[in-house]
This record gives C-alpha cells, structure tokens and sequence, in this order.
C-alpha cells in the first residue's frame, strides 16, 4: 500500500511541471491569456508530444494509458500555472466517455485521434452536471437541435461531445451543418466557456454502454475530480506566492511576514490546502479504482476544493496588500481560475447534495 | 426606542413607492464598482435631487434639497429604494468625501463653486493620497507643493488614485512646510485635472478595468486659493475626509439592497431544473447575511441617533468599514455562486454603459476585495479596532529588522 | 426618532444593573450555581421590587407597564451577570400571553400576583417553538396529560403555562394534582431546563384570543427576543473580560494584549458583537411597536446571537488560556449560558427557516 | 498510488465485520474526554489486543500483537471500527505518548516493564510538563531534581496535568544541570504517583469535571534508574513524546467516527415532527465536515507512507494538531446543535460511569477548546507552522515591554 504518487508516476508529474514552467512564464500567461482565446497550438502540440492529451487513452489506441490519478497529477501542475488550455473535458472526460460506451469501431475512430491530440472534444451537459446552464436538447434520430451553455473545452474544440439526460452520447465537429459554436468572454481568461447551438444538426451518437446514465454520472465525476486537482494547483500557486511575498516585502521597517496577522494568515491557508492534496489523490485513485467511493470522493473533492480555494485565493491576494489587486502581477488569473472552477459542473452546495444521495443519506 | 412614523414620514414613504412606480424603469443598475455616470445615471440623478432623495440635507444654496437632518427620513429613502430595487444614485468620493468635507472646513465660495456640481455628478473627484511605498503611511507624503507667483506648484507622484482616469478634480495631501513635524508641514488642495503636468496613467486592475491610477506631477500649478483651511492644516483636513470615507463603506443601505437583488436572483436561476431559491443550503446562506445585513443596518441607525445627540461613537465607528466591506464582499460571493457557471460570462463594457448582470456580480466581487485592501487593509483596521477602540496596547517597536 | 433607548429606559437599565452588580459578584455566583436551582427567594424578591417580574404587567394591574424594549435591556443585563433566575418565561412569555388571551378576570386574577412575583409561571411548548424536546399533550376538556420538555422557567416557577399546538393556554400549579414537575440537571447552571409530566392534570385553560396560534407565535419571538438579549449581554461580559484580561497578562515579556494574534480576536469579537446589540434593541422594539417586521426581527435576533454568541464564547475563552478552561474563574457560567441560549426555543438553522417563511420565501 | 486489497487485507476486513456483529453490543461510548478505564473498556481493550486491533505493531514481548507495519490495515481497523461506531480502544498519554517514546528511546527493560500494562489500559500515565507562568515555554521548566543517595530527589510544582488525579505513573521534564544551558539542563523521569511527597490537586474544568491537576513536588524520590536517556537529554525526549502528542491529536479516524455517531444521531431527533437528518441546513453542515474529515483521513495515510518511506514531513505535519483539534470542536459543536434544547441536560457521572449521550458531547465540545488551548494554543500553533513550516520570518524582539 501506498498513498501517494508511486516514483512513476511523480516522474510523469515532474515532467509535465517542467515543460509547463518552460512554456508559461508570467509574459507568456499575460500574452495567451489577454488573447482569451483559451488555446494555443505550439503549447498543445508540446502537451500532446508528453502525453498529457491521451493520458486516458490505452496503449493500443497510442495513448498514455495511464489513469485518472495521473491525469490529476496534470491537472493540478495545469492549475499550478493557470495553463491556458483545454484538458479537462479534451483529455478526460470525452476519451472516458468514448471508452465506456461506443462501438470498438468507434473507439479506434476516436481514441487515436484523442491521443495525439488532432480531435479536441469539449463536453456538454444537457443537465446533469449539476450547473445553472440553461441547455436543452431535442434528439430526432441522429439530429440534435437546441443550445448547450458552459461547455468545457470548446476552446480549441473540433468536436463537440453532448451528454443528453438519458445517458446518450452524441459527437459533433463544431464545424459541422447546423453546428454554431462559439466560445463567450470569460471571467477565466485561461479557459473561456463554450455555447453551441444545434439546428438539426448530424451528430455520431455512440453505441450506448450497459448503464448509460451510470456512465454519464462517472463522466461528471471525472470531470469534477479534474477541476478540484487544477484548484489545488492554482491554490497552491498563490499560497506559494503569498509565502514569497510576505517574505521579502518590508512594511512599517519590517518585513511583513514578520506580522502575526501575515503569519496567521499564511499558517490558516496551508492547513487549509495541504489536506486537500491528499484529498484530489484519493478522489483521483477511486475514480480508477474504488467505484464504491467514485461518486461520494468526486463530490467531496470537488465541494471541498471550492471551498478552501475560494478562501485561499481571497487570503492571498490580501496579503498581497494593493500589488495584489492589479492586472500587472496577474494573481488574478489564479484568483479567476479557481473561481470558474467553483461553479463549472455544480457549485458546492449541489455537489455535497450528490454526496449525500450517493450515501443514502437524502432522497435528493 | 421610537421609530414612529409622523405622518409627514408616512407621506414621504407613499410619495417615494409613487416615485418607484412612475419611474422606477429608468433606474440605472447597482454595483459594478466605479465609472463616470452615463446620461442615463445622470438623469436620474437630477430626479432624485428634484425630490430630495439624494444630497437630502444639502443646502439649496449649495444645490441641494434643504431638508432638514431627520434620521428617519434618511431610512426611509434608502428601505423604499432598496426594497423597490432602485439605484439611490450617484455614490463617489466627490460626493461621500469631499462634500462634507467643504461642509464642514470649506469657504463659502468654495462651497458654492463645488457642491452643486458635485451632487449632480457633473464634476467628479479623485482622491490624492496614497504614495508608492508608503503604504497605508499617509502622513509621509512626499508631494511637494511650494509657492510661487500666486501658485502652488506641485511635483511629485501618487498612487491608487481610483477615478483619476475620468475625474475632472482631485483633493490632493501635499506637503508643503517640508521643515515643519511630519503632520504640521501637510496642506489639501483642490487641483483641476486638466492643469498642465498632470499625467494619469492608468494601473488595470483583476477586474480588467483600471480602476486605479498612478499619477504624476511635474510642475503643476494651482492657484494659492485652491487651498482647504490653511497651509499645514492638510492633516487635519485630510482627517475629516477619511472619516466620511469610513462612514461611507459600511453603508448598510446598499448591503440590504444586495440582498433584494440575491433573493431576485435566486428565484430567476435553476439548477437541474430546481429553483436556487428552493434550494435551502443556499437560501440559509442568504438568510444568515440577511440577518447581519440586519444588524449592520440597526447599527447605522443607532451611530445616526448618538452623533445627533452629540455622543462619541468610537469603537462603534471604528468597526463599520470592517464589517462592511467583509460583508459586502460575502454577499457578492453568495450571487456569484447563485449565479453559477451560467454566470462565468464576463463582459465588462468599460466606463460608459451598463454592464450585464453578472458581470456586475462579478466586478462587485472582486472590487470588495480592493475595499478590503483599500485604505488600510482589514488586518489593520484590525489593529485600529483593538488599539483605539479597545484600548489593547500597541506592539512594541521592532529592535531589529524581521 | 431615536434608535436606541431613552432616558427613562436608560435610567431603568442602570438600577437593574446596579442591583445585579450588588448581588452578583463572582462567589455569589458560584454559590448560586453550585447550588444549581436557578432560583433564589433574596435575590428573586430584589429583581421584583425593582419592577423586573411585572415589566410588562400593565400599571392597572400593579406592574411596571413597560415594553418588550424594556424587558430586552433587562434581559441583556441578566445575561451579562449571568443571573441565576427566571425571567424569559416568568416575566415576558407568561404575561404576554395571558395579557394577549384570557379573560380580563384571569387577567386580573394572573398579572398582579406575576407583578408581586408571587405567581411564577414557567412556559411550556408542545411543538411551536421549534426545538428537540419530545413534548407531547393530550387534552381532554379542562384536563391534560402528556409531558412537556424543555419548559423555561421551571425553576422556582409556581405555575407552567402550556401552549399546546392549536395556540390554546392551559395553565397548571407546579404541585397540582396529575402534575409532576422536576428541574433537570443542567449544562448551564444558572438556569435549569424543566420537565413536567402531566397525568389527567386540571388545568386552567385561558380563553383564546382571537388568533391563538398567531398569539402563540409572538410569545414565542418575545422569547427568543429575551434569548437573544440574554446572550448579547453574556457575550458581552466574556468580551470585557478577555479585553481586561489581555490588557493585564504577561506572556513572553509582553502583555499578551500587545499580540497581534489576540488583538484582531478582540476585534473580531467587537465587530461581531457591537452589531448585534442595535439588532436586539430592534427585535425588542418590534415586538412593541412593528407587528409586520415582529417575526422576522425575533429570528433574525435569535439566529444571529446564537451564532455571534457561540464564536465569541471559544475567542473569549481562547484569550484566556487554560484559565479560561478553569471552573475557578466562572468564565464558564456565561460560555454554558449562551450555548443554552442556543437551544431554547430553536437553533439559528430554525428559525432561518422561519424567517425564511414569514418573508414568503420558502413553504416552510 | 495502490490501495489495493490483498486476500489478507480482505479477510481483516471480515474479520474484523464478524466481531463487530459479534462483540459490538460490548463497546465502550466513545468521547467525553479523559476518565480511568472501567471494568467495560478494559475487557473491550483486551478483546482488542487479542485480536490485534489495539497495539497492532507493538512487539509480541512488549504486550502487543507483533504485526507489521502495514498502513492499509491500520486504515481498514480503523475505518472498520468507525463504521460500526464501535470504540477504537483506549487513547491515552501513556499510550499514545509514552509508549512510542520508550520503544523509540528506552532500555529493554523499561519497556518490558512499562508497555504492557499501559497498552492494557492498567498503568495510568500523566504528562509532567507545564510549570505554573511558564505558559508554552517548556524548556524554561524549574522543578528542580537533585541526585541524593541512588535517587532523584524532586521539588516543585507543574501544573496542567491532565489525569494526574487517577495516573499510576508521570512522565516527567524536570532540572537536573540547572548550571548548563537551558535546553541542556533538563532530564525526563519516571515517577510513579504514589511516591511519598506528591500531592495533586484537582483542578476542576468548564466542564465540572477534575481533567486537570496541580501536582506538588516535596523531596520525592526517584531511583536513578527511573529516567529515560541520560542526565541533560529530557528536552530531546520530550520532544519526542511532543511529536506523538502532536500525531495523536488528530487522529482523524475518530473525527470520522464522529461523522458516523452525528449521522446516526441526526435520524434519531426531530425538531417539531421533522428528522434532522432531513433538514438540508443541518445535513449541509456535516457533509461539508465530513469532506473535511475524510481530506484529514486521507492526510493521514499520505503522512504514514512517507514517513515509511523516510522523508521528512515538514508543515505537513506541523498542521495535523491545529485543522485536528479544530475540526473536532466544529464536529461537537455540530453534534451540540442537532441535539438541541433536549440536549441540555447535563449529567457527568464522574469517572467511574459511562455518561449520556448528550452529556459526553457536551463534554467533547468544551475539552475540545481545552485542546486548542492546551499545549501550545491554536495561535502559538499557527506560529509554528508559519515559521517552522512555511519559514516566514520570527517576531522581531521587543525593545520594550507592550
């Protein structure tokens, strides 16, 4: 037994944190982010050479094959440096879904594409992820017509991954007939939010697994894991720099992490945070691992991270004092970062609701 | 106890919900944070100046409306606004701060050069303080002002000036008796924007608007009677400023208006299909603020009625700026959340319209943690609260560098 | 106007302090409570002299004719010398029920015995008043059986007024035949809970008024309305203690007061509390003078208090040190008081909800 | 990451069910703070010995059960334990403390003298530390120890001692080098509590019961022998014994079993005709501690695999006793609320008795703030995690006194 990344597995991470650390110092964030557009293609290409878009996809359809857990490990080093990239949805959510349902046909369609990162699906929930989109969806046979609001990762998207209420999964090129996609100005200006409008548009609709709607709900469940891993690392990020700044700014002839309330403040966000890493690892490894524990794990991580972030990100940026307010310095992307990951695929009040369903615990 | 209604409050209240209903429409939205106000806010502005809602107790010679200081009248206004989800006009720092300033220290002609402008939102103020470096330090500003030829002549620079970008006046704390103690050598001038010297140079903030301002002074001159009170009295007056200020940021009026507009907001959004506003984890949240907002507005009431009676507010005072922007900013986060990943939709439209609904939430999110920050971060109204209010003792003067 | 109490209602402030401080120092206090009967013939005979039994009997009925105002600075100072005596029940619930139903002979024959403080009713709820206890009556004609927990002002009560779930009064001698009423032992030591069991008991049932669970309702917001006073002058005295306290003790050469630490504890504190103090005096004048803000105002009071009162207690305790963990010093008096003030007559959760409901704003 | 199940760790499982169907029904109550053993729990903790669910790696020759370290069984008795709300065993210093310090530092013969019956729950151990002023500053100890004839012969006074009123034994920092630096001058003693000259006063608690003591010391005397390491090494003992105090603290498998006890309670009480359990107020509220709990749970288990792999825990270990302690007091705090007004009846039975249900909550609610203050407050804990932790700079000296 061992909890924790296994010497593998932290190699995997290590590597990913390199090359982000290369590819995003501040200048390029401000550059990519002011772009807004959510997506760059010399730094997917770079993520995909590594692995990280078919970090899902197996071994024989030329992925990673590695788990969830992993894939968490990169989500948090993405939030470590607020990388303005799809993952989420692109590199979990889509190529778990096609895994779990889907011909064979369709997953040597689809998978290979996925792990070399030339086909990017955002996903769309029509409602059960728990969100304040107002999407809904008319299916005739293969042609869907209605809007999806809040899809993650149409930045960059070739294909639009829906999940309808009853389980069903549909695939769309965004580009395709009927198909208006576009993403909107976002608060996050790492990962804009994607609306998509279908006109009667074709769609692929996958060969529906055994349990359809069960498949739906480990989707989501992935997906929440995913954004709690990137708040650590956001969270984290600011934390760090808190920690830094508080040790070299002098205020009143004194540096100001010399100050109780500097200290207090700083001691209240790591014993905050530091559990929560062990959290996002143990929700990861059941997504992989522990069915049982999948659903109520996810949910809890995810409420969990909302929570502590929001704080953590609030904290640090007063410790910042005025500095920390400004464009200039760019906390905020972080700030932002965590604060769309609060509210994307349920906030948490609706996402401890889930948890106590998942126990029995409620009839919600 | 006596919050009886006469029946001139009772007539004030129906012609206010007359009011509401006439024009209730043309109401520009709350919140947002600062801007210039656009025509649309200026119109109404001149409304509720007409009927005395806003600036009630300013002179008319001054432009105001000449009532009398009825502390239940003033409640009233705000409640009938708040619950009728009106904006209660313009608030800026012309018009918190620097009104009653001139109010209470200002000459007759600069009161009648000023006021009127001022409440009507024509002329707006930006406020000269903060030094790079300096920290919440004021008093060792080093903007120099010195005389020459009828002038001041102004050289130095300032920092987190909100509104500078757009203001057409600031109030400036310079120094101008350079060999005088740190407090005695401060004077507060009233300096056009446009003088020649000035450059702004916007400081964008994480709400991607440049809300703030670095600003420059090379050579500025300003006529020597552009002065508040006398030379070395800067402090003094800077002072009577800063007390409005705090005054103005806990203002519960605009606290329990959030509120309203939460509660709206909660009924109009859904989550799978369920009402927020049925949802009683979220609703508790509200409800829990509501009672705060509660309280801070009794509270409000209560510091009216003892400075009407000439008592010492202290410690009462000192806790308002506190407890208000954190509340403030605990409210907004409760929309921000109602507003869920719906509401991840930003669209800032810059100073001259109106932003959407969520944008605004947002704005107001973030611009509360500039408040927080802002003019002495909580963690030193905390310290302010303890030493003046409480009387705690000092911390001891450091005999080393951390 | 006037926000906040007049001359005469500061004068009567004054003198029931006054008496308080007289008869109240600490080891008064730990007599008081050891001895655990939340009663007291000496100290009771003073506080009725003084007007505080009859503040709300009518002056044509020998009382002193006052407000809930009034009643709620009483409370406050009670609370703040955590007096060991009736009063919620005894002196405002009890008299305003019977002044609000009853026949004007069971007026006369009630309010001037409550004035003397001769007739010390305790108040019992079968269920409005949205606490835990398993109260239960049954009633047959004038007579009752069943038992009532959780009954405020059992000690040294004479009397339990019952309000059963249709708003109907009923009230019963403590000794009376098919009456068996106990204290209980209590966590707050200055106020015992009470149980009565009621087997076939006669009991004078008063003649409703003409909303008897409308009246039920608002005897139950003066309660809570005292509770809340209660705990406003209760945290209030833990807040002065803690100030004096870190204002005199040396920890690490310094006076722990001088501790950035403590000193934003303490300004915490006041900033929650100073608050609440004009919410009280809100709540209480409502009760007199605003029906349609009464209910909302009591929740809203009680919810708060019982939350402000709740963190200040641990801060308070917290500055103290071990001392303030020790029975020696009594800190623990008001800590028990405020949490017992938390209970009685429903916890904040509840009467949010109830707050929530007469707003309109829940089904609740 | 593998928390893969063996077979072996499977039939644990099993195992461990089938006991709790059978033996559960003769489980101790868990909470409500420190109290001697009774009659009940020292059979249930022999039972636990036995079956290696108590002391599991302690060695056979020192009492225990001889198992390897394995930190998937420790979670799966632990977890298994909660579940069934069954008690975990007997917590206290001797064994959470004392044990692992003498198997990390004693001599054979210590430890076969001592362990076994203090894992049993038969040798009652108390902590020998804080000094009456000296606050949190532990090495300034005073109780002076002077070698006289093959003995220590003690003097002074501590204070803070939790079970010294029922202890067998006391673990003791005292002076024995009082020329030698401070740090240096220290030595940690056995004492057993019946030695001529101790006298311990009670020290009654918020929560009506002695949890704490006075000791005093007069000429008692200790053979030399009774110390652990040698003369001028007590202050790295118990710095030792500190670091298992610090672990022990927060334990997060009794917050989870409080999760489960909560729970449980929550579908036992109705407030007015509703059950708890169906409040979403209420149930909000411990789901939001129970991630909190289970990302404690899962801190936990991240900490016994480093340090099986040898790595230095840092601030990640700092923290466990602060968000521990913290989190506990919320729990109770919680479990306070749901019993509501009918939960205010207060029985402590003393030591001998197993108390209410409502009674021990209670109690776990104020010792829990006993245990935020208590060895080191949760203040002087964020210190240490500020700067041990995090290395953010000390206070710099005062030059004069506040």
């Amino acid at each position: 037994m061992e909890f924790g990344p296994n010497d593998a597995q932290r190699l995997f991470e290590r590597l990913v944190r390199k090359l982000l650390a290369d590819h995003l110092p501040m200048d390029a964030l401000h550059r990519l982010a002011n772009a807004g557009s959510g997506f760059d293609d010399r730094f997917w290409s770079a993520l995909t050479e590594l692995g990280v878009a078919g970090v899902l996809v197996p071994e024989r359809f030329g992925g990673a094959g590695l788990g969830v857990f992993e894939a968490a490990l990169a989500a948090e080093a993405l939030g470590y440096h607020a990388a303005p990239t799809p993952f989420a949805a692109a590199a979990v959510m889509a190529p778990l879904a096609i895994l779990g349902a889907g011909s064979e046909a369709a997953r040597a369609a689809w998978l290979p594409r996925v792990a070399t990162g030339t086909a990017r699906l955002g996903v769309a929930f029509e409602t059960l992820a728990g969100s304040t989109a107002n999407s809904a969806v008319e299916r005739r046979g293969d042609r869907l017509s209605g809007c999806l609001e809040s899809v993650v990762d149409l930045a960059g998207a070739t294909h639009v991954l829906v999940v309808l209420d009853d389980g069903t999964l549909a695939v769309l090129p965004v580009d395709g007939p009927g198909v208006r996609a576009a993403c909107r100005p976002s608060l996050d200006r790492t990962r804009p939010p994607g609306q998509v409008h279908l006109a009667d548009a074709p769609a692929e609709i996958l060969e529906p697994g055994s349990d359809p709607q069960r498949l739906a709900c480990s989707v989501v469940d992935a997906g929440r894991t995913m954004l709690a891993a990137d708040t650590l690392g956001a969270a984290q990020s600011m934390l760090d720099r808190a920690v830094a700044h508080a040790g070299q700014r002098e205020q009143f002839g004194r540096l100001i992490g010399s100050f109780q309330a500097v200290k207090h403040m700083c001691a209240d966000m790591v014993a905050m945070l530091e559990p929560c890493r062990s959290l996002v690892w143990y929700a990861a490894h059941a997504q992989d691992a522990i069915p049982e524990e999948a659903r109520v794990a996810a949910c809890h991580a995810k409420a969990h991270l909302a929570e502590v972030g929001r704080e953590v990100s609030r904290m640090a940026t007063e410790v910042h004092g005025g500095m920390g307010f400004t464009d200039e310095l760019g906390l905020h992307y972080w700030f932002k970062r965590i604060g769309a990951n609060r509210q994307l695929l349920g906030g948490p009040e609706r996402c401890r609701q889930e948890a106590a369903a998942a126990q029995g615990w409620s009839t919600a | 106890m006596d919050l009886t209604y006469s029946d001139t409050h009772r007539a004030l209240q129906a012609e206010i919900r007359e009011f509401a209903r006439t024009y209730g429409h043309l109401s520009p939205r709350s919140g947002g944070g600062r801007k210039r106000p656009d025509q649309k806010t200026l119109d109404w502005q001149r409304r509720l100046l007409e009927r005395g809602y806003a600036a009630r107790t300013i002179p008319r010679e001054y432009g105001g409306y000449g009532g009398a200081s009825d502390v239940l009248e003033a409640a009233i206004i705000a409640d009938e606004f708040s619950r009728a989800g009106l904006s209660p006009g313009i608030m800026n720092q012309g018009i918190s701060m620097l009104v009653p300033t001139l109010l209470e220290v200002g000459t007759e002609e600069q009161r009648r050069r000023w006021i009127a402008p001022t409440i009507r939102g024509e002329v707006i103020w930006c406020q000269g303080y903060s030094e790079p470096g300096a920290g919440s330090d004021l008093a060792s500003a080093q903007t120099r002002a010195v005389v020459d030829d009828g002038h001041f002549v102004i050289n130095g620079q300032k920092i987190w000036t909100s509104s500078a970008h757009y203001a057409d006046m600031m109030f400036l704390l310079c120094r101008t008796d350079p060999d005088r103690p740190k407090h005695a050598g401060l004077s507060y001038l009233l300096v056009p924007m446009t003088t020649p010297g000035i450059d702004v140079r916007p400081l964008t903030t994480m709400t991607g608007r440049a809300e703030f301002n670095e600003v420059f002074f090379t050579d500025v001159r300003v006529p020597v009677d552009q002065i508040v009170m006398g030379r070395g009295d800067g402090w003094h007056v800077a002072n009577i400023t800063l007390k409005h200020e705090r005054s103005m940021l806990g203002d519960p009026n605009r606290l329990m208006q959030r509120v309203h507009r939460i509660r709206d907001l909660m009924t109009r959004t859904r989550i799978d299909g369920v009402r927020v506003a049925d949802m009683p984890e979220l609703r508790d949240r509200l409800l829990r603020l509501q009672g705060e907002v509660m309280a801070s507005r009794c509270h409000y009431l209560r510091l009216l009625t003892e400075r009407a009676r000439g008592e010492d507010p202290g410690v009462k005072q000192l806790i308002v700026k506190y407890f208000g922007t954190t509340l403030g900013h605990r409210l907004s986060a409760l929309a921000v959340d109602v507003l869920g990943a719906a509401g991840l939709v930003y669209e800032p439209r810059g100073e001259a319209a109106e932003d959407d609904e969520a944008t605004t939430w947002h704005i107001d999110y973030m611009y509360d943690i500039g408040l927080m920050i802002g003019g002495g971060t909580s963690q030193i109204q905390k310290n302010i609260i303890a030493e003046r209010g409480l009387g705690l003792p000092r911390e001891p003067k450091a005999s080393a560098r951390g």
